[in-house]
């Protein structure tokens, strides 16, 4: 048993560094930002023809939010190539394995994450916003400077459980071609006939990768609330 | 080249996904037919893609998936053929069109010891046999009136067999001596049900617009199996000869 | 000079405000008198446009701005650039120190010079005693810190009119001196103020007029003096209630 | 096309009634039930012996959420019969498909929930412990009567969320050889060769039960915060 | 009668209460002054069993508990029975409505018949002025209102003491009085009262006897005449300041 963990794990190691890590950091931060401008879209008070915007994010947000992730990432990399757009893509959209991967991850993200993000603007008192106007500020001059600060505070602990969740997520990538870390430990699983030391070894790999995300979470939230130390 | 003659004979490359290539779609995890040693891909249908390849002209580039990805990916052009020990049926037929059989592959029945009730496939009848989901051992098992119990792999149906969750398996008489070959096959017991049931032709699966490519993919398979070298492949994997 | 002419104001079927005509005087200290619910605080957020009247005329020096017609943006920016409002709940920014508090609306809004800014701040917090208190957050100060912080926030973007809601109701009576002090030496430097607050004592003090809100309508509108000595039998007994005459 | 989702529809919503709908209805309730208790001994005070339970249960949070589902499915289902306890279970614990299915997706949830448990009855405030003790309660009964009541409605949409993902991750119950909905689709998808369609079948069917979810949600939101409807 | 002897509470470097001893005799309404941070309210807390002391011995009628020997569980639940606390935030239970927050105690902790103590506490909220409120709702009452059914549902309990800690503090002077009023009623029917509060009008008008505190010591403890009437200087400034003598 020894030799098949000494010799399997640099290999999902390089799997984890190549693929899984890369793929949940970019997928994530591209979440993020499609999340906050969901969510803005979402918030936002204006009218007329913005209506339909707001729609069609409420939309993308229920979509990807009530549909398995498993299916998105085959709909995005087998799906999309029949769509054929005439002058833009007359031979259907055709993505890499990796492309698609990132740019699924990325909508799921964003449109859990951004349910996140609008509870915690929600959530900062009505007294900021009018305090931020009161000096003259814009909408997007309080968002910026008095809100969204204080916002990511609130938010922090949920964006991290996405994102813990996003990178055992990513072991599905598999189904579209990408050979990440879980990926690798079937398909060692599959030369030495012994699925269940792989299955454990990948999930020690995981519980490592998630562990270290949840002391990093730990740091970023003693860091962003050194203001409320104090407060009961 | 602009030449005219050589553009017509070469005509099956315009259907290539990738110039210069033939991609190829395998699962990776399924020895003897495509598997990781040591990381590196190989198996037999690896070392076969590898050749016909060559024998087109073209570099081979394999991508391994899931099943169900292989057949989607095959619908969005996303590989050229797959060879995957895929077997030819009427129904498969509907959406593909297929290359001439490669091997042909005997089914094998696995019990566990000590239950002496199941020696042939007509014994199946009414036990629980774990498969494959969409493998054509699922299909030989539910025409024969077994209960099927959905299982990833070979190793997982042995495990259910092992651990008295399903009662046998039917399954590719070579993934059963790939296994043994590393692995103790202790309590479980071998039954070749090959004169029970004909051997599945198993073949490249195309595009349907493929057709010029699966052509030329047929055309390269003869010149191997002239030239001995499926056979010499055969033996390798499967310690026997089975293209016939 | 800061003018209201038929102001109106409901939220749903109820009016907040009917009718309201009035004016501010320059240098003078405005204080609002009048019962929970009587649209005092509405009438001053109105003055600073985060209550948008449905109607009434709104004079800010020789500007005139009708609210049937809608304020534009641009306007809106401008009158809050020349209005500060001190809020009961003080409403410091938690995430800025406190000195980042009354730099952030010179700095970001008024776009002046970070340096004169700060040296600005600094004079500030040591006019309304806190001049230790510039790093610290505003969650360690206490609350009559905090409003103490909040005055000098608004001061510091140097605006015609200061408008005060209550600075002191969430205070305990020894931290409420402490802001109402400030409050009275800036009075007597005969900066614009608008103050609404129920400590009698403090707007007999300050107030050089005085206004009395009810149900949305203006019971009294003139000098200090007049105020408390007014034989309006409802005033009288508001200013007995107020100050616990008879519990 | 329309052929194939005709004839399969039937089948995955049969599926969908026989395997989805009462695993994760089953394995909610019990992980729930689970969350609440654990939620409730990591909240306590209690001193001495109680911390190595209190350790019990944090290490059992952490396990469960920093490793894959899958992982977890495949080791209860195919690892726990290696496992053998003299006296209590001498050949190993072998359990159903359908049991090792409906105890690891409880496991699973009950450690996601207990963080959104032990959050919500942190985010009570301590006045309404302290009104309570006054009065003379007992800690359990200022808990059930005065605290988990206000509890239920912060939590609610967090917990609702957790459904609507755990009756996604049912899926994952095929690979313990249970053949539920999205199993059901890839034998369907094995036959036809149409695995795209059978996705969007399935997703759809996955949609409808989650955008029902959500509904049950909003009803429940309101019913259970019929006291704050008047709140600012 | 309610009894401290040498109480001592720090937390952790810092010493709110230092050697307190002091009686709140029964049938009286005691009032507790003093600035703010004093460790009025850890005092009151104290008797409640919401803070435990360190040392020191609590004397409740015949029966004697020394703090630093810790107090079983049993006890601390017979005396909460006994001594109610209402709190400056009211600490209504806003998932019930008002009469089942008046009911509540009675029925789940005193074990009484539903019935009875439904009646009662209709009665209860006649008495503070509400009894058209029974069936809302905490959120739909103004402040004073959730302050008086506050009241209303300490009374329910039937307690020997009752704790008020700046029951008013966080109302308008106008709701503050309705709640003082009643106040006022319950310390005339010889109900055993203690108040912490900072309205001087209100503690002179109610108090039987009153304890000063600062810095966690005892500066005055007698009766109310005595200490309106002092020649302590400390004492003396803190009135005047409580009062806005001279802002
Ligand atoms: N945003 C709002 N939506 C609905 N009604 C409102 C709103 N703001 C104020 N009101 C109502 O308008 C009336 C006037 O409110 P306002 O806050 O101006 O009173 P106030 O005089 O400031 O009272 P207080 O002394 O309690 O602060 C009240 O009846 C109040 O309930
Ligand atoms: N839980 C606590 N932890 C640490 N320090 C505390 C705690 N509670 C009170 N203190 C401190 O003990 C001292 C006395 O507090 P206490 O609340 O009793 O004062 P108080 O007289 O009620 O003041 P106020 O009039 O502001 O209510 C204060 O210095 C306070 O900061
Ligand atoms: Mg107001
Ligand atoms: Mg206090």
């Amino acid at each position: 048993m020894w030799d098949i963990i000494v010799n399997a794990t640099p290999q999902l190691v390089v799997a984890g560094l190549k693929y899984t890590i890369p793929i949940s950091i970019v997928s994530f931060l591209l979440g993020l930002i499609l999340a906050l401008i969901t969510a803005l879209v979402r918030l936002s008070t204006k009218k007329g023809p913005f209506r339909i915007l707001k729609a069609i994010f409420r939309f993308y947000v229920w979509l990807f939010r009530s549909t398995p992730l498993l299916v998105q990432l085959f709909i995005v990399y087998f799906g999309l190539p029949y769509l054929k757009i005439a002058g833009i893509a007359p031979d259907g959209i055709k993505l890499t394995p990796l492309v698609a991967g990132i740019i699924t991850f990325s909508l799921n993200t964003g449109a859990y994450c951004s349910e996140t993000i609008r509870a915690s603007i929600l959530s900062i008192p009505k007294g900021q916003w009018e305090a931020a106007y009161s000096m003259g500020m814009t909408r997007s001059k309080a968002l910026s400077r008095i809100i969204l600060p204080q916002a990511v505070r609130v938010s922090l602990p949920p964006l991290a459980n996405s994102f813990i969740g996003l990178v055992k997520d990513t072991s599905l990538a598999a189904s579209i071609t990408i050979v990440e870390m879980f990926e690798v430990s079937q398909q060692i699983a599959a030369e030495n006939y012994q699925p269940l030391i792989m299955y454990c070894l990948v999930a020690a790999l995981y519980a490592v990768a998630c562990s270290l995300l949840s002391w990093l979470q730990g740091y970023l939230e003693k860091v962003t609330s050194r203001y409320v130390t104090n407060a009961d | 080249s602009s030449n005219s003659k050589s553009s017509s004979k070469d005509s099956y490359k315009s259907e290539l996904n990738q110039k210069g290539t033939l991609t190829i779609g395998l699962e990776g995890t399924y020895s003897p037919y495509s598997y990781r040693k040591d990381g590196k891909l190989t198996g037999f249908e690896v070392e076969l893609g590898n050749k016909l390849a060559r024998e087109m002209g073209l570099k081979a580039k394999f991508v391994p998936t899931k099943w169900d990805g292989l057949v989607a990916g095959l619908g969005s052009n996303k590989y050229d053929v797959v060879l995957n020990n895929i077997t030819a049926t009427p129904a498969r037929a509907k959406s593909y069109i297929f290359s001439k059989p490669y091997i042909y592959s005997r089914y094998a029945l696995i019990t566990r010891q000590g239950d002496d009730s199941i020696k042939t496939l007509k014994d199946v009848k009414g036990k629980k046999l774990a498969e494959g989901t969409g493998t054509n051992n699922e299909l030989v098992a539910k025409q024969n009136g077994a209960t099927i119990v959905p299982s990833g792999d070979f190793v997982t149906s042995l495990s259910l067999i092992r651990q008295k969750r399903v009662d046998a398996t039917v399954n590719a008489r070579e993934a059963w001596y790939s296994y043994k070959k590393t692995n103790s096959t202790e309590g479980l017991v071998y039954h070749d049900v090959s004169s029970e049931k004909e051997p599945a032709k198993i073949v490249g699966l195309f595009n349907k617009k493929s057709t010029k490519l699966r052509s030329e993919t047929n055309k390269a398979l003869k010149t191997l199996r002239a030239d001995g070298t499926l056979k010499k492949l055969s033996q390798k994997y499967f310690g026997a000869d089975i293209t016939e | 000079m800061l003018k209201l002419e038929k102001l109106n104001k409901s939220f749903g079927e109820h009016r907040a405000l009917v009718d309201i005509t009035t004016t501010f005087p320059e240098h003078q200290t405005t204080v609002i008198l009048g019962p929970s619910g009587s649209g005092k605080s509405t009438l001053l957020r109105s003055l600073n446009l985060l209550e948008r009247p449905e109607s009434g005329k709104y004079f800010f020096d020789d500007d005139v701005f009708d609210f049937a017609e809608g304020i534009s943006v641009k306007d809106t920016l401008n009158i809050r650039k020349q209005t500060e409002m001190v809020f009961q709940g003080y409403n410091l920014f938690p995430h800025l120190t406190v000195l980042k508090n009354i730099m952030e609306g010179p700095v970001q809004v008024l776009h002046r010079p970070k340096a004169d800014v700060e040296k600005e701040a600094h004079a500030l917090l040591a006019k309304v005693g806190l001049a230790d208190k510039a790093d610290v957050y505003p969650n360690q100060l206490s609350g009559g810190q905090a409003q103490r912080v909040a005055i000098a926030r608004s001061l510091a973007m140097q605006p015609k009119y200061i408008l005060l809601d209550e600075p002191t109701s969430a205070l305990d009576p020894e931290l409420e001196l402490e802001v109402l002090k400030v409050l009275k030496q800036i009075s007597t430097e005969k900066r614009s103020m608008i103050i609404v607050t129920h400590n009698m004592a403090f707007a007999r003090e300050v107030a050089d007029k005085i206004i009395f809100v009810e149900d949305g309508h203006i019971l009294f509108d003139g000098p200090n003096e007049r105020f408390f000595k007014t034989d309006n039998k409802r005033i009288a007994d508001f200013i007995s209630a107020m100050t616990f005459a008879n519990i």
